[in-house]
Formats: structure tokens, C-alpha cells, sequence
């Protein structure tokens, strides 16, 4: 099993979960993080005064796949969330030992 | 004096300065919600826990020691009045009874207490700030009181000092003792940059803060007309004259902050309007609606200038209440003496500022007030804080501070998100991938 | 007109018309949480920042001209009156003094500019609205008062329009020029899905939003008793006609967002009591406590399907704005030419809608000056908000519309928890692990 | 009897108890704050809708049946009254209109009926809840008025009960009812661990619980003042009074919580002043200053230890509801048997509590009328959140309960923060890595 | 070292920390995320409108363990998240290169 | 390709950023997280009744680095977030099979 980790922008959650169960993915999960990068934070103004927020809020998605799905996943992932722009994102895959799902015990690719 | 206690007109003054009394008392919650508006949530449960405790702690020490001081000139002790039989006490000038006087007096001496609060937030320990409490509701503010409605020395100057509702003599007192407050206490941990230039440390909640604002607003509807002390025809002219100032500050708020730092923003047009209202405090009697608007309008631009400064001269108030209350205060007294209008058919006295023809002498009269209760609360503040600080009373560690004050403080945070719905169940996205940014 | 100055009831007069008018202005708290509540955390600032302003910005408009077009029907402009000496200026037809009229009204003024707020939320440029508050106040708004209170011809109709609060002519206004921006505008991204089916963006705060329908709801009570513009026994009546009709169209809206959506929904309740309200402030004087049930009960009903209605229609209208203040103020102004009783002893003129036997005389004057606003307030803010439009000055941009208005238009956000407090320290469990579910 | 309707002091009257009848409706909106602030997010939807709809609910049940059954005697519906023609109908007693009259008990009724609300919080079906509200302002509650100010059996005594605005006819009223209500709905799931302790499920929001106390602080002043049913020279005490006992009530239950627990509890404070506020309500009128004081700092000390207790006893009340209200209502009812000052010149009866030398007699009666009023309540309560038990109506299901009322209830959740806002884009941290800690 | 991550109900997390405790684990991190799987969503109402929510809130385990307690701690999970019902979640293993302690520099299974 | 991930002390934030950055860190991404382990939680008073928390504040960075720079890394943050009091957190390095940018579609050292 691979795990598959994309950091996107965080209204590409919506076209990504769908370009996703559309390759056939059934399950993911996301996370709230925020990320610092070349597209760089901004300016904000509060009572007069300017302060620079590195921080860009980012969504974490995390799809856990079996080795041979990984590059349509990765792909799908890509197709839904690039736009081009500085910022979009990062992914990355590292394998997976075991995978397991709570409710039934089920293993590797049956837990996905 | 005998009160005709059957008199419908002495009745309704009465009510009528109970009704405003009430709204005073509502401005505690402005107090609250702007403050935990203007200040970070770690620290939340703990702003609002001062300003619950400096009305409660205030309405107590008032009653006992405070209204005697300002007041009575002699007795500085009035546990007797509590035994009752006040009910048909009048004081001495106005048909007001006792008991509606004390009720109007305490709610303004609770407000300048907690005016402190917020510029001392976040770092201050609950119990000096209890102390504190103590003091300017019991010593620091009465004195001050008696020095002009008292009929003390201000008021018995050849031009006596306009302070109608309390530019100075509430806004002032409560803004210096929290310039005094702010300078002894030091900034947040944070607020100024290794380079020691100042760093924005956003408050956590605008809605709260502009309830807060709206709800001060409304209060100073009590605050102003109620300081007429009688149900007269002069009540909606005093209205008109704070909306009016309250209205051009926050719109001159706005525009200032919006040409100095490129954005309209928030904070400042509440805090504008704010300063509006204490602008015209002081005048709200004996300014037109020209000097009306002229008074708040520069109270607006006054306070953003005067928050960067103070921020840049190093004294770190999270909210602006040194410069809303303690400068606008100063403003909103000196406008008198240049802005008051004598030549209206409303002021038979006929006493003038400068601007209108009466020449300097309201206007000296002004600065005299303005200046000796800037000098006698800061010294006074000064000593109290500093007493407080050697006592080591004064500010919490600085892992409490990191952490926040409300669980060192008060053992628990102000706010308990349950896990999935601080952020909501619902992902925020827009329908369609063609809405790509 | 002499005043009798010194006449009790008169004073009376002018200190419960302050009151009242000191609830109005509340309202302005009501309208900033209600539209807070129900629009989402990302543009909160910017909502109440717009509401902060409207009032500021309206105010001294409304002083300056608004006030003079509504009730002179000849000077345009009234610096003078700000100059002084109005203080014992009596308005023409009652017993009150022109600063105290002058506060009533513009505190009306300020609710029905603050009325658009809501239906542009979230995607409307800080200076466009803020242009648009100048004409509301200045012009649109108070044409439409002079047509009316100002004596204008509705008021002179062979049956004369009833709008004793003005459910037309301060709520339709607000409505319809809501209606008109909200069109103009379109709806917020991802309003609508692909297909085109409206998709829900939830409020951020209910709380808040329901904070905002009860600080409505106590507003009201100087809405309406107020424009008695006297302190005389109808008062009380006028005020148990709005809580009913306020009880009843929260009722209403209840059951009908139950049966319509199988769940009672909180927010489509709290427009309901408000859609109440709104019903019944045109008929709170004429309508019997069993009219003001009825019409505030319907009032509720209109809501839940108006809000439906408009949004299948494309219409985007967050907080429900134009189905509150435009719908039910339309249907409040109808009512009355149904259900006015004129047979209950407290009516002298005997003045009777179509179902208390009155004929149709006065339902037809009622569609008349329905229609007549809503055909003018359409156009007036029909044009106004195309003109915005065109000067680009209506719609933020797409990329700030979707990272939310309070960066964009105001520098930061309107929310900042710091970490580790926004999803507080404490873990949400049960106790033991029987419980599991 | 006739009224002299152009008296003057005849409307004053009418329009103070109306003025204050709204500000006891805006209690409303303090109770709904409190209880949302001291409960969890993911129920806080559903605990504002019960607010907002026992208000409505209340309101219209309270005009049909409740009111009449409180103050006929005999007629137990009154339909015919809405009718009209009730504007110059005064009441019995007072130179009260009816409609003021209603318009104030109503808002009573209300805040009668809310007080459940918190006690019984983010378990209960919003259902059966609406059914409970239809009982406690149709039946329960009128009954009680009926006994005493209704001019029954308690008014009858010998040394007549005295309840000067309800600590037990208003409050131990909503407290028993939801005292009943906690013990039959049983605890939240994870309030009481395996080894049967308690265990904190925190309230989600100190600055709502806050705001809530403070607006409940300023509703007081309708409440009791207005309780006086008359403009008159007793209402400034009354207000002071009322403010003493909550400033003693707050300061003795933040030294009784600091003691107790090492720190000093936030909504303790805040509870403990409502628990003075409570606890001044029967002798806001008959006490003096002194007795304010000791009446409502004994409730701050109660409400701690009461809280506590009932927590040891198994009774989940998540906002003190019970302990401020039934436990505090039942101390300030019997605190004007100990310390009702007849001597003091305001009290022409000269009825004294026992430590004023009045001997046993007004403690009797009060100790009669507060058991009897609990017997009565504790019997209709149980019988009626029985019953609804029975039908399956009380208790949401333990999936309902451990998600939040809000999406089971209501459809949506109350809060919907969207990504990237909820935290904010500010990360807090200090400027400089020498501030380590 | 091992990486244990597992997904599971919000409110299990107070079974699963003792269960983990009990099993001799003495630290782990813990995550708020959102997770669409076989569980499904479910259908909102908002102003009349029915929506439909895909996420359901879900809290992330992570525990660092040495390779021979992969098994108890895998186990332990297990037996305090399961509940039989859907959506009890995933747990997936990966391998860790090198662990550290912060404060001392201890490192691998020293530093857990 | 390896990822570093490091839990620290909320307030170690910014330092680490700085730090991070000036060891030639061109992006990392942040999760508001919680921690149990050592440090222990504290006791909360809530209305009078103590309680336990046993989980504090922490934040996760996450670093994608290329394998010649971890230790330049590791040591950045360490240098960074040690305080030398208890609960300084870990960190943790796992390896990476592949990296990418989304926008550009770079791979692994050119990713980051
Ligand atoms: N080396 C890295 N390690 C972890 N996350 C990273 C790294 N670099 C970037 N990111 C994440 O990816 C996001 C986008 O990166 P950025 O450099 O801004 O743009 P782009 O992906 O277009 O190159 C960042 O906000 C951050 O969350
Ligand atoms: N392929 C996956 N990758 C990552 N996380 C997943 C995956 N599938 C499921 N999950 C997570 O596990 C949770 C439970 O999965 P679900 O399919 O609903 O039920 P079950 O675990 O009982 O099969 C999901 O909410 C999601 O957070
Ligand atoms: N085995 C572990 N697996 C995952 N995270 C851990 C583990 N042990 C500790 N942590 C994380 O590291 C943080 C600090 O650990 P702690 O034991 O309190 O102090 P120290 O790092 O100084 O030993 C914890 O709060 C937790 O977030």
C-alpha cells in the first residue's frame, strides 16, 4: 500500500474529492494545516499598523491506495487542483507497511 | 428642600435618570464584548471576568466609601445611608432622590473602572486587577468627582470647568490610569518585534467588538442625556448632539485609517466612533450641532493617530482605551472652551468658547481641568500600579501569558470547541471546478 | 405653534419618543449579528464593518439632507438647523421638538439603509456600499417618507394610506432596494451548483444570529409604540400587538420550515418572528389583538416560502432581507386594508379594513401605496446599483470573494484564533467506552 | 373605575412598566447567551431555537389561558379580550391599562418558562420541549401568580406572603420545574465517569455566558423596578437594591469559587450574580440597603455550593439553573422573612423580618408559601416531564446527544466555520526566540 | 521505527488514549480531520435547502512505536475504536528512518 | 526525497520557521495538533470541579526535504525548538517514494 499526501488550495477540496471517487478512490481524508512556500504569505493591515502572514491556509488530503492506483491518483489529484498559479500545492507518496480497517480487521487493499 | 413628592415633573426626572442609569449599566456589556473583540482568545474568560468583577467590586466600594467622597465633602464613610430610610432623601440641588442619584453615579464610576481593563489586557494579574478596582472606584475617580460635580474647586473657578457628562472627569480618569497602567506593566510578550518595532497581535472576534461598540453607543444615550439630571426639553438636543459626534468620528476613523494604512479599517471606525462619543461628552450641552460634528469628527481622527503613536512610542493597549477615553477625553474638554455656543437661544448664560466670540476664558478654564486631572491620575495611578507591581501583583509569568490567562487565572479556557464543530461539519468550496482561482 | 414648555405631559412626550428612539438605534446591533450570523465567518468583518458605517454615514446624511427632503418638502439642504437655537423648535403637527423628531428619524433611516447590508453580504465592495448608504439616506428613502409622514399625496388620498411604522415605508424600502442589489449583483460564488440548483452556505454563528432576532425584537418596541409619537394610553395596545404579531410569525415560520424541510430550522424561525414584526408595524395602531396574530402568523409563512421562492429564482439574499423587510412589509401594508378594525372602541375614525366590514376603500389605497414604492424604490435603486455597477465599483473580485471580503476590504480577518485555542483544550468524550455508538 | 386618561401621571406609570416590561423581555436574549455560552458548540442551534420559540410559544399561550387564569379567577380562556376594545380597560388594582399589564406579566412568563431551557440542555427533544412550554406559561406558572398576585390563598394569609417581584412566584417557579426536568431526563452522556464522579464537560463561551449575565443584569431593572407597577418614588431603591445584591452575589461567589477551588470560576461569578439578582427579587422592595447586600451575597455563597452539590447528587445542570433560581429564589424569599425592614421610613406598614424585630410571623408565611410553591411545582413538573417521557418525547437518541442537538434537531450546525477561518490566519507566537519559555 | 496513524471517531479518542496507555505507549499526537469513506455523508438542512455533507469529522492517532510494539499498539487501537458499525476508520503503518527527542537528542527508541 | 516531521511547542513556531528558512527551507506545512506524552496534561477547574486534560497544544511541521539535507534540517529545528524543558516534542523522518508540484508537475528534488 502507498499512502498519497496533497497539499491544495482549499477550495479545490470539492473538485478534488470528486476527481477522486471518479478514479475510483471510496475513501480520504483531510486536514486543516496551513503552508509556507514560494507563493508566500501577504500583507495585512490590523489598527494602522502592516504585519507579513507567512501562513497560506492549505488542505491536507491524505488517500491511502494500492501500488498500482497510485499514478491515477496522483493524477486525478493534479488534474482537479492545478490552476497554474503559484501555489498550488505539493504531493507526495510514501509506502505503507500495513493498512488495516477498524470495523471488520480487513487488510492491506481490502481496508481501502 | 421639601420634594413634592406628589409632582408628576419631579417623578418623571427621577424615572428619567433611573432609565439612563440603566443604559449606563448596559455599557459594561459594550466594555466586555469590545474588549474581548480587541484581544486574543487565550485570554478571553479572563477580560470579561474583570469587567464582571470591576462593576460588581465597583457598585460595592462606591456605595460605601467612593459616593461620599465625591459628594459629601465631609463623611468619607456612608455605611448609614444602607439602612434605609434614603427613599425620600433628595440631594442637594436637584429634585433627584438620593437613591437615583447614587444608582446614576455608580454605573459612571463602574465605567471608568473598566475602561482600564482592556489596556492592561492579556498580562495582568486578577488580583492586582481587583485592587486596582478598589481604588479608583473608592479614591482616584471620587476625588475627581468632587473637584467638579461635587462643587469642589473646578467648579468654583471664576469660569467654572465644563465637563457636562465627563469628558475628563469619568473618560479621562479612566484613560489615564490606563496610560499609567499600560506604561508600568510593560507590552505583551510579543507586541514588539526584536528590531522593537510594534507587531499586530489581531484581536480574536470583530463581530464581538463591534457589538461592543453598538452597544456602548447606546448606552452613552444614558451616559449624556442623563446627565441632565432632569426630564427637560434640553434631553433631545443633548441626542441629537452625541449621534451626531458619534457618527463623524467613526466616519472620520474610517477615512484616516483608510488613507494611513491603505485599508478602512475595523477596529479603528468602532474605536472612532468611541472617540466621538467621549469628544462630546464634555459638550454635549453647550456645543451646537456644527460643533457637534467639528468635536467628534476630529475625535475620530485623533484616535488612529494616537493609537500608532502610543504603539510606536512602546506603551502596548490592545484596545485603544487610552486613546479613546484618555486623549478623546482631553479633546472633547478643550473643544468647550473652543466650540461651546452661548449665542444659541438654548444657553441663557450665554458662556462662549473662543470660536464663538467668548474670548479665552472658558478655554484656559478647560485646560486647567484638562491638565490637573492628567497630572493628579497619573501621579495617583502611577503609585497604586507601582505599588501593585512591587508587590508582585501585577503581571502574571510569562508562560501564563504565552498560554493564556484564563487557565491560570480562572483553571479553565473561554472557549471549548468541541472536536468537529470548531471548524463545522461544512467544507467551504465553490460549486464547480471552472471557479478555479 | 407655542409649546408650552413647562407642561409635563409634553416632556413626557419628548423623553418616550427618545426612549423609543434610543431602541431603534439598537436595532443596528440586531441587523449586525443577525446578518454576522447568517453569512460566513470569512467576510465577518466586513459585514459589520458595513453596518457600523451605514449608520455613521446615515446619520449625518440624513441631517443634512434626508431629514429636510422627508418632512420641508421645500429646502433640500438644513445646515442651519444644525447651527442651534432648535432646541424648543416643535415639529409642525405634534407636541415634539424637532431634535427629538430628528433622532426618531434618523434612527429609522439608519435601519432601512442597513436592511441592503445583508442581501449583498459577502460580495460587495466596501466603497460601493457605502455610496449606496449616501442615496438611501439621502434621497430614496426620504422621498418616500415625504410621500407619507412628510404629508405628501399618499397621505392625502381620499382614504389615506396607513403605515402607522412604516411596514412600506421604512421596511419595503430597505426590501426593495435589497431586492434591486441583489439582482444586480448575482449571487455569491458557489450560490448555485453546476446544474444550477441552489446550494446552501450556512451561516457561520447561530448564536449570533439569534442574538441579532432578539436585540431586533426589543428594537422594535420603539419602532412601533414610538410612532405614536406621544406618550398616551394607545401605547401599550400598539405594544401587545407587536409581540403577538413577533410571537405568532415565529410560530409561523417554525412549523412551516418543519413541515417544508421536514427539521424546524433556527434560522428561517428567527426571520419569521422578524417577518412578524415586520407585518404588523404598518397595522400595530389600527389592527385588534386577533388581526395582529393573523397578520403576523401569515407573516411567517410568507418568509419561509419567499425565501425559497427567490432563491430557486436565482435571487441570492443570504439573510433573508428581502423576504422580511420587502415581502412582509408589502403584506403588513395590505393587512391592514383587511384586517383594520375601526368597530373596536379604541378607534374614533372608525376606519375598517375589508373583513371588519370597512369595504375595499382602504385595501385599495394600500395596494396604491404599495405598489407606488415598489415600483419607485425598483427604479431609484434599480439605477443606483447599475451606476455602481458600471463605475465597477459593485462586486469584489472573484479571488477575494473566495478568501472572504475582511482581508480583501479591510487588511485582516475578522476572526483570529490563536492556535490551540480555537478548538479549546478540552477533548469531547464520553466517559467510557460502554458508551460507544 | 374610572380612568382619568388625561392624567398625566396615570401614563407615566403606564409607560414606565412598559418601558420595563421590555427590558424584562430582553432577559431573553441574556438567557439564551448564558445558556449557549455555558453549554457545548455542537448543541448551541438547538438551545437559542428554545429560547427563542418558548418566548413565542409562551407569549401567545400566555394571552389565551395563561394570563386569565392568573388574574380572572375565573375565566380561564380569554379570547374575547384580543378582540379589542381593551386599550382603556385598566386593571383591577392599579392604574394600569390591561395591555401594559399583560405586556409585562408576559414577559414574566417568558422568563419563567426560559429558565428550563439551560437545565435541560443538549439532551432534550425539541418536541417535548415546546410541549413543556406550553404547560409552565398555560398552567404551572399561572396557577402560582394566581396564589399571590392574582390575589389567592398566599396574598390571603394572615401575614400576607410577600414575593415583591418574584423570587418564588417567577423564578423558584422555572427552577424547581427545571430541577424536575434534570432529574427525570437523567445526566448527559460523559458528565458522570464510570466510577460514578462528575466529570466537567466545560461550556463552549465565556464571552456569551458573559454577555448573557450582563444582559440579564440590565432586564433586572425591568423586573424588579417595574414590579413597583408604578412610576413612583420606590423605584430608585428598588434599582439600588437590585444592584447591591447582584454586585454581593458576584463578589461572594468568585471568593466562594477561589476558596472552593483554588481559582476564581468564571461562571461561577457570573452565576452568583444572578443568584444575588434572584435572591433580591421577593425584598427588593421591603429590604433595605443592608439587607440587599446580605440577601444577595448569602445567594453568591449558595449558588457554589448548591451548584456543587446537586453535581455530587447526580442532577446535570449544565448553566446552574436550578441553584440561581429555584435554590436562590427560595433564600430571597425567605431572606424577607428574616430582613424586611419595617422601621426604615419608606415602610408604612411596618411589617419587619425576624432579625428587624419583627418577630416569627413573615418568616412563617414566607416559609409556607416557598414550600407550598415547591410541593405544587415539583408535583405539576414531574407529572408533566413524565408524561413526555412516556410519549418518547423527552430524550434525543445517545447518537443524537454525542453528535449535538443542532444537525438532529435543526438540520445544521449551529457554528460553520470555513476552512482557513476557524484558526484564523494568524499564528500567535512571541517576536523573538529569547522569549522562550 | 514504526509509525502507527490511525483514523478514528471523535469520540472515541478518550477509549483509544487509555486503551494505548494501558498497552504502555506513553506519548502520542492527535489530529482534527475529516474523513468521506463508505460511511457516506449526510443530508443537511439549511433555510429550507437539503444539502449534502460529505465530511465526517474524524480524529487522526499517531503514535511512534518501536517495530516489536507495532502489533500491541495496532491491537490496542483496535480493540477501543471498534464498534462494529461503519466508519470506524482506517489504521495504516509506515516506516519511520529516524526518530528524535527535541529536548535531549535522544534518538529512535530512546527518544518515544 | 524524505519527509521530516517535527512536533513543537505552539509558540516555537515562528522561531522554527526562521530558523527553517535561513537553513535554506523553501516551504513546510503546519497542523494545529495535540499532544500527550511526558510533559503530562494539567488539571482545569470548571465550575468548581477539577479535571484532567491530558492532551496540550502542539504544532506538526512538516519538512519534504531532499536525503542530503535532513540532518541540516533536523538540526535546524532542534536548534530552534529546544528549550531543554519537558515537551519539546519529536521528530520523525519517513521516506518519500516520490514528490511533486502540482502546478508545474516537477518531480522530487525539483518539487520542493
Ligand atoms: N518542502 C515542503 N515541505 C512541505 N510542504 C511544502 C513544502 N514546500 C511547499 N509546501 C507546501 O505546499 C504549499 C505550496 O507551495 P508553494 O511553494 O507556495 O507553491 P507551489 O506548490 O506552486 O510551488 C505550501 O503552502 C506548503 O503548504
Ligand atoms: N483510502 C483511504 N485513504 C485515507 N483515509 C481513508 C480511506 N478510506 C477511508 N478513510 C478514512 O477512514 C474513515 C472511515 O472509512 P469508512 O469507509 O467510512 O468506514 P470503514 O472504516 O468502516 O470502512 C473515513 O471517514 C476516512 O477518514
Ligand atoms: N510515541 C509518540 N508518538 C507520537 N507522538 C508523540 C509520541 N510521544 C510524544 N509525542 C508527541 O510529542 C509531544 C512531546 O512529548 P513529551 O513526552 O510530552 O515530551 P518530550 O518530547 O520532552 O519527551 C507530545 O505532546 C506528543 O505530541
Amino acid at each position: 500500500m502507498q499512502l498519497v499526501t496533497a497539499i491544495i488550495k482549499p477550495h479545490m477540496v470539492e473538485p478534488v474529492k470528486e476527481a477522486l471517487r471518479a478514479a475510483g478512490v471510496q475513501g480520504l481524508t483531510i486536514t486543516e494545516v496551513r503552508g509556507f512556500g514560494r507563493q508566500g504569505g501577504h500583507t495585512e493591515t490590523y489598527r494602522g499598523a502592516e504585519y507579513q502572514v507567512d501562513f497560506v491556509p492549505k488542505v491536507k488530503v491524505e488517500v491511502l491506495v494500492e501500488p498500482l492506483e497510485v499514478d491515477t491518483v496522483v493524477e486525478a489529484i493534479v488534474g482537479a487542483a492545478r490552476t497554474g498559479k503559484i501555489g498550488d500545492g505539493k504531493i507526495w507518496v510514501t509506502p505503507v507497511d500495513r493498512a488495516l480497517r477498524i470495523r471488520t480487521g480487513e487488510q492491506d487493499v481490502a481496508a481501502v | 428642600m421639601e420634594i413634592p413628592l406628589d409632582d408628576t415633573q419631579m417623578i418623571l426626572d427621577n424615572i428619567f435618570v433611573f432609565v439612563c442609569a440603566v443604559l449606563v449599566f448596559f455599557m459594561q456589556a459594550g466594555f466586555a464584548m469590545l474588549t474581548a473583540g480587541l484581544t486574543r482568545a487565550k485570554s478571553v474568560a479572563n477580560i470579561v471576568m474583570k469587567n464582571l468583577m470591576d462593576m460588581s467590586v465597583g457598585v460595592l466600594v462606591f456605595a460605601v466609601v467612593g459616593y461620599h467622597i465625591a459628594y459629601s465633602g465631609a463623611d468619607f464613610f456612608g455605611f448609614s445611608w444602607l439602612w434605609g430610610g434614603y427613599a425620600d432623601a433628595p440631594t442637594a440641588d436637584y429634585s433627584l432622590m438620593l437613591p437615583v442619584d447614587f444608582f446614576f453615579q455608580a454605573a459612571f464610576a463602574a465605567a471608568a473602572a473598566t475602561i482600564v481593563a482592556g489596556a492592561l489586557a492579556e498580562r495582568t494579574q486578577f488580583r492586582g486587577y481587583l485592587l486596582y478596582t478598589v481604588f479608583i472606584t473608592g479614591l482616584i475617580y471620587p476625588v475627581v468627582v468632587n473637584w467638579q460635580w461635587g462643587g469642589g474647586w473646578l467648579a468654583q473657578l471664576g469660569t467654572p470647568f465644563e465637563d457636562f457628562a465627563g469628558s475628563t472627569v469619568v473618560h479621562s480618569v479612566g484613560g489615564w490610569a490606563a496610560l499609567m497602567g499600560a506604561i508600568i506593566i510593560g507590552p505583551r510578550i510579543g507586541k514588539y518585534g526584536a528590531d522593537g518595532r510594534p507587531r499586530a497581535l489581531p484581536g480574536h472576534s470583530m463581530p464581538l467588538a463591534i457589538l461592543g461598540v453598538f452597544v456602548l453607543f447606546i448606552g452613552w444615550f444614558g451616559f449624556n442625556p442623563g446627565s441632565q439630571l432632569a426630564a427637560d426639553i434640553e434631553v433631545p438636543r443633548i441626542a441629537v448632539n452625541t449621534a451626531l459626534a458619534a457618527a463623524a468620528g467613526a466616519v472620520l476613523a474610517m477615512i484616516t485609517s483608510w488613507i494611513v494604512s491603505k485599508k478602512p479599517d475595523v477596529s479603528m471606525a468602532g474605536n472612532g466612533l468611541l472617540g466621538g462619543l467621549v469628544a462630546i461628552t464634555a459638550g454635549a450641552f453647550s456645543l451646537d450641532g456644527y460643533g457637534s460634528v467639528v468635536a467628534g469628527a476630529i475625535g475620530g481622527v485623533i484616535v488612529v493617530f494616537s493609537v500608532l503613536g502610543l504603539e510606536r512610542a512602546g506603551v502596548d493597549d490592545p484596545v485603544g482605551a487610552v486613546s479613546v477615553h484618555g486623549v478623546c477625553g482631553a479633546w472633547g474638554t478643550i473643544a468647550v472652551g473652543l466650540l461651546a455656543n452661548g449665542n444659541a437661544p438654548f444657553l441663557e448664560e450665554g458662556v462662549s468658547g473662543l470660536l464663538y466670540g467668548g474670548g479665552v476664558d472658558l478655554l484656559v478654564t478647560q485646560l486647567i481641568g484638562t491638565v490637573a486631572v492628567f497630572v493628579f491620575v497619573c501621579v495617583a495611578a502611577g503609585l497604586l500600579f507601582s505599588a501593585i507591581k512591587a508587590a508582585g501583583w501585577l503581571r502574571v509569568s510569562p508562560e501564563e501569558e504565552l498560554a493564556g490567562l484564563d487557565i491560570g487565572e480562572h483553571g479553565a479556557p473561554g472557549y471549548s470547541f468541541d472536536m468537529g464543530t470548531a471548524t463545522g461539519l461544512v467544507v467551504d468550496t465553490p460549486a464547480t471546478a471552472t471557479e478555479k482561482v
